[in-house]
């Protein structure tokens, strides 16, 4: 039974990952409204735990990722410490951009996570930039770019992944397709058959999986990722999940139904789904509640450590920006 | 007269306009639900999403597309969200639109407000908090708006919305909730600073969130028996530079402060042009107050260490008096 | 044969524009290369005529159109006074845009034609917004939108296309596919299926044409045209041609095999088959080479009116800037 | 020491640099066939096109690409082909290149030179035309680069490629066939102004193409006893207000001049800056030259009338000495 047990040990891992990123974020969103500890606007991956989680088990340490505003899970699941991202959440020294970028601009190249991205679809033609790179260097490592429904509808899109296409660049693009744009429905502000046919129209090859299925994500993506490697070339994947919260943490959502949203969030739970179909392969009730329990654990240390940290010295508000010129020496 | 909010007063004056011609519509990411910081609320409901229009997340597009229906005829109000996300229309706004009515001899019109929330505001870190209002000054075709209350979010909203010139619309994001007495038949045009408080001692020079420091360092000043002329310049082209020449030419003394970033910031244009025509009224050097060229850091002691706060305004004019 | 005539009516109708169109950049070209008249850049089409021709035939004059920096064939076609072109390729008083915008910028309003742009590409949102513009005014015009092959990897392709699918726009958006990006073949950077091909994936039905038959373009055209028109909804027309000449005169195009480039420019040349198709169809090569000379001496004549016409005065420096804060008050 | 052009000197810079390591590489549109002013001819042949590699027209990848590519360890120059397409890709550049390392803690680096030829050129019209130095000069993170001569642009464009940081390299189009001595053993840091000529009346400021134009102004004024200390600045960030305050220290008279429209150009700050801190030492009102700010016309004979000529700089100069 080794295949059985690797599997369950894969699929505990996931839900691992999962229960960390929603622990990392439930104490991020307390750090905002209930200790008012972070002021700049943190966007939720609540109910998009799994393609985090799915696609970055693929991944190798080295190889890299960008993402977008929402990247908290996939910092996480590329490997970066939680307390480093909170004190980062919070404008802490010791935060992993040394508290300067906060939530929108999170990352920690020591794990490969080249940044998210304040701007919506900016990401795209870096990503692809950045497999450039590695095309330039002769490695095998491929690059992981994560964009919103929302992204497709600005003209990096395009760009980026023409780019792509055109070099043959060892990059999975990955749409995360949570159905919202900020307030608005995607679907309201989008023209034609979507994500995935947009990509193959470029010449992309393009597949699409349910995003609150770990299991499948992780399935999908691992073959994606192995694809892009072997072939040195673009892939795609779109991958359907759902926005459980607001836009923003502050956002109560009241613009959409509530009763569907509920609905929606309840279905499409991946957590939930993991630990059901793990229960149902026999692991018990108790093995499950320790992992949350643990995620918990971790992350309210991290917290913890992010609110006792010292605000990063004065003098980082100088270093850093540029050797020539710097405004270290002369600022005016 | 009433009391309202920035945010308020701007968004009575795009009804209004709205109301009065029904070539004016609004577009812009998210309206339909009021607008990212609720500048738009309600205007959906009483004009309908054809005129009050959400759009993709394509600002290339709303910036362009917006121009295109501007030629033809409409007055689109353009929102940019952030002024940071307007730099993905660049080319829209400063090739196309600035552009067009001059290359084209005169056959095309743009009469747009191109609306885009500026300025640091609690934690939002690079790329959702610059002030970039020397670009568009250096721009020919373009106005420039810096808007500093809620008398001038409505006085300057309903100016911008009649001009047929491209307006680019610099509200600062600091002040959507700030309150004061707005007088909708109170005269505006642009190029005509406000004179926030009279003085002889010293001329200081603001727009947008920094004019209000500026008057709260007067009334330190004030209270030292310092006299300083608060000028409020609201727009930055045209630019009173005549009222700002009157007044050095009575204090001898000029102070500009902003918060964008000092170096080849909008003071330098006021202090080459005050320099140039009025040197023999300088009474001691002209002196800016503006953020160093560095960026703008997520860390609230950070962002608070870039910020110019009526204490520095203050603390400078006393040492140019010394 | 009342259908006949009126079909044969309009193929010598197309054949005069596509002549007064060939005629007009011949005597451009010699205003640059022997006269010396033209300072900046100025983009012949060559072998192109028949889009042009074959498009505007079908809309009316009150429709609009925007066009490229390749666009005095579409600007003349759509009804501009050949005479202030010339004036303007020169930089005169009476030029179309009084001598300020030269071929790059070329428009005449008054005919519907908002302007060539010397930015690839951003035409596109623009014209899909004059198209939002009709729609709010609620009458009954629509707009042509024209680019070329290398336009569709930039950015505003995808957003303006998608502008229009989105808001129901009555746009007809036409990819001129010369084949080249200047001097880069542009299938080699270009991936995927091409311009019909992501056209669709926005929701945009396309169709595609041999652009070197000016019947074929013209039919096409009026079918989109008349779609357009009743159904207020974009459509895209691809049209295959062929750059005959360099991509500015100034060019020898020393970069392409030039058997191959002859043989293409040979073979599909608009005006050699249209006159071929109508001296099949009877019509005396007397009367078609009247109207070839009819062209010459027009655009003859164009030239040597831009020629003798005067500089713009200097005041037309500062004016057509802006009302408010006007340079001819105020300039430093 | 050879002779050579303009163009030809980046040419030899950029080559000699990718011989020298193999991570510097070129990308742009049409790069293969040497680029749309020849400025890239045979590198594509000696270095293949990998690395000297055409693009799609796709301004805003190009720029986001190669960022992406930096960040991994590649060193690219990147080509815009006109300054005015790098609007484009204003995003890219401003809220990305100059800001990740940064929002990002240091963790990344952006070594890119970032090629804008710019500048009035033969008709080329508002699109093809413009001069935006003052705007890269406001942008924190940015180095920004004018050179004015075959010399320099080979040294500056070592330096660029050498630095770690995103350098706008701002070639002027007007300079293309430009030749003269190059030594390729020059040394150049950037902020280090050049003295053109020295004199001890007026300190004359400007770079890029106006700094030719100063240099035969101080000809002119020569030749009627004038002596004019004529400072090519070469870069704008860092530019090297020592050498501009040293001179002033002399000659107590500053005119800058350059051929951006002066309203919000760099020459504002320049005489900001100046009149800042050498206030006293000023006997003479300060004074900027640059275009007004109207858009660069088509016509030949209305582009002439925005250009700041040799003759108008020495005239600006005399008068100050009246
Ligand atoms: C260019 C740009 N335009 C607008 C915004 C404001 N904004 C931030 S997130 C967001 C919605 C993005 O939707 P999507 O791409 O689907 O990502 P999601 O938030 O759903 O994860 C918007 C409009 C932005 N950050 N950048
Ligand atoms: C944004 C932008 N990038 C580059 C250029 C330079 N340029 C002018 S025309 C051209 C080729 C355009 O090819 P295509 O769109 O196929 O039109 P064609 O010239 O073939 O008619 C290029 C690259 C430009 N004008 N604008
Ligand atoms: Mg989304
Ligand atoms: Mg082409």
């Amino acid at each position: 039974m080794r295949e059985t047990n690797r599997d369950i040990g894969r699929s505990l891992a996931l839900l691992t990952m999962m229960e960390r990123i929603r622990a990392f974020e439930r104490q991020a969103e307390l750090a905002a409204t209930r200790d008012r500890l972070v002021l700049g606007a943190i966007h939720l991956s609540y109910g998009q735990e799994a393609v985090a989680a799915g696609v970055m088990h693929a991944l190798r340490r080295d190889d890299l990722l960008l993402s977008t505003h929402r990247g908290h899970g996939h910092t996480l699941a590329k490997g970066a410490d939680p307390a480093a991202m909170m004190k980062e959440l919070l404008g802490r020294a010791g935060g992993c951009c040394g508290g300067k970028g906060g939530s929108m601009h999170i990352a920690d190249f020591g794990v490969g996570m080249l940044g998210a991205n304040g701007v919506v679809a900016a990401n795209i033609t870096i990503g692809a930039g950045a497999a450039h790179g590695i095309r330039l260097l002769g490695d095998d490592r491929i690059v992981v770019d994560i964009f919103g429904d929302g992204a497709i509808n600005r003209g990096p899109f395009l760009e980026g992944l023409n780019w792509a296409a055109v070099f043959s660049l060892p990059v999975l693009f990955v749409c995360e397709d949570n159905e919202w744009s900020a307030t608005t429905r995607t679907a309201r502000m989008t023209a034609g058959a979507g994500a995935a046919a947009r990509a193959r129209a470029i010449g992309i090859e393009a597949e699409t999986v349910d995003g609150a299925d770990v299991e499948a994500v992780a399935d999908l993506a691992a073959e994606l990722v192995a694809r892009v490697r072997r072939d040195r070339r673009p892939a795609f994947l779109h991958a359907r999940t759902w926005r459980a919260g607001g836009h923003t943490y502050f956002d109560p959502a009241a613009y959409r139904d509530s009763a569907e949203a509920e609905a929606r969030a309840r279905e499409g739970d991946p957590i939930e789904r993991q630990r059901a179909r793990l229960a149902a392969a026999g692991i018990a009730a108790a093995e499950l509640d320790a992992i949350r329990a643990g995620a918990m654990a971790e992350m309210e240390a991290a917290l913890a450590a992010a609110a006792a940290a010292p605000f990063p010295p004065a003098a980082a508000a100088f270093s850093d920006v540029q050797d020539i010129g710097s405004p270290a020496g002369e600022a005016y | 007269m009433a009391r309202m909010t920035y945010a308020e007063a701007a968004r009575q004056a795009i009804a209004e306009a709205m109301r009065a011609d029904p070539r004016v519509w609004c577009v812009g990411e998210d309206l339909g639900r009021g607008g990212v910081f609720g500048q738009y609320r309600g205007l959906a409901e009483e004009f309908g999403p054809e005129r009050v229009s959400d759009a993709p997340i394509s600002e290339a597009a709303i910036m362009g597309a917006a121009f295109g229906a501007a030629m033809v005829g409409t007055r689109p109000v353009v929102e940019m969200r952030f002024a940071d996300f307007a730099l993905c229309a660049t080319d829209e706004l400063v090739n196309q639109i600035a552009k067009a009515r001059f290359m084209f001899g005169g056959q095309s019109r743009a009469p747009m407000v191109i609306r885009q929330p500026m300025g640091m505001w609690r934690s939002s870190a690079a790329q959702h908090s610059q002030s970039l209002e020397a670009w568009y000054a250096h721009i020919p075709g373009l106005v420039v708006a810096v808007p500093a209350t809620p008398q001038d979010n409505y006085s300057m909203m309903r100016a911008a919305i009649a001009a047929d010139d491209p307006v680019v619309y610099l509200e600062h994001k600091d002040l959507w909730a700030m309150e004061g007495e707005v007088d909708p038949a109170a005269p505006f045009a642009f190029g005509q600073a406000r004179h926030r408080c009279q003085g002889d001692d010293i001329t200081i020079v603001a727009w947008s969130k920094t004019a209000n420091h500026a008057e709260e360092a007067a009334g330190i000043l004030a209270a030292e028996g310092i006299g300083a002329h608060v000028i409020d310049l609201r727009s930055l082209w045209p630019w009173d530079r005549a009222a700002v020449l009157e007044s050095v030419g009575r204090t001898g003394r000029l102070l500009v402060a902003h918060e964008a970033v000092q170096v080849a910031g909008f003071g330098a244009e006021v202090v080459a042009a005050v320099t140039e025509r009025a040197f023999g009224a300088l009474k001691a050097p002209p002196r800016r107050l503006g953020a160093p060229r560095t960026l703008i850091p997520y860390a609230p002691n950070l962002e608070e260490r870039l910020r110019v706060t009526p204490r520095m305004i203050a603390d400078a004019a006393r040492e140019m008096l010394a």
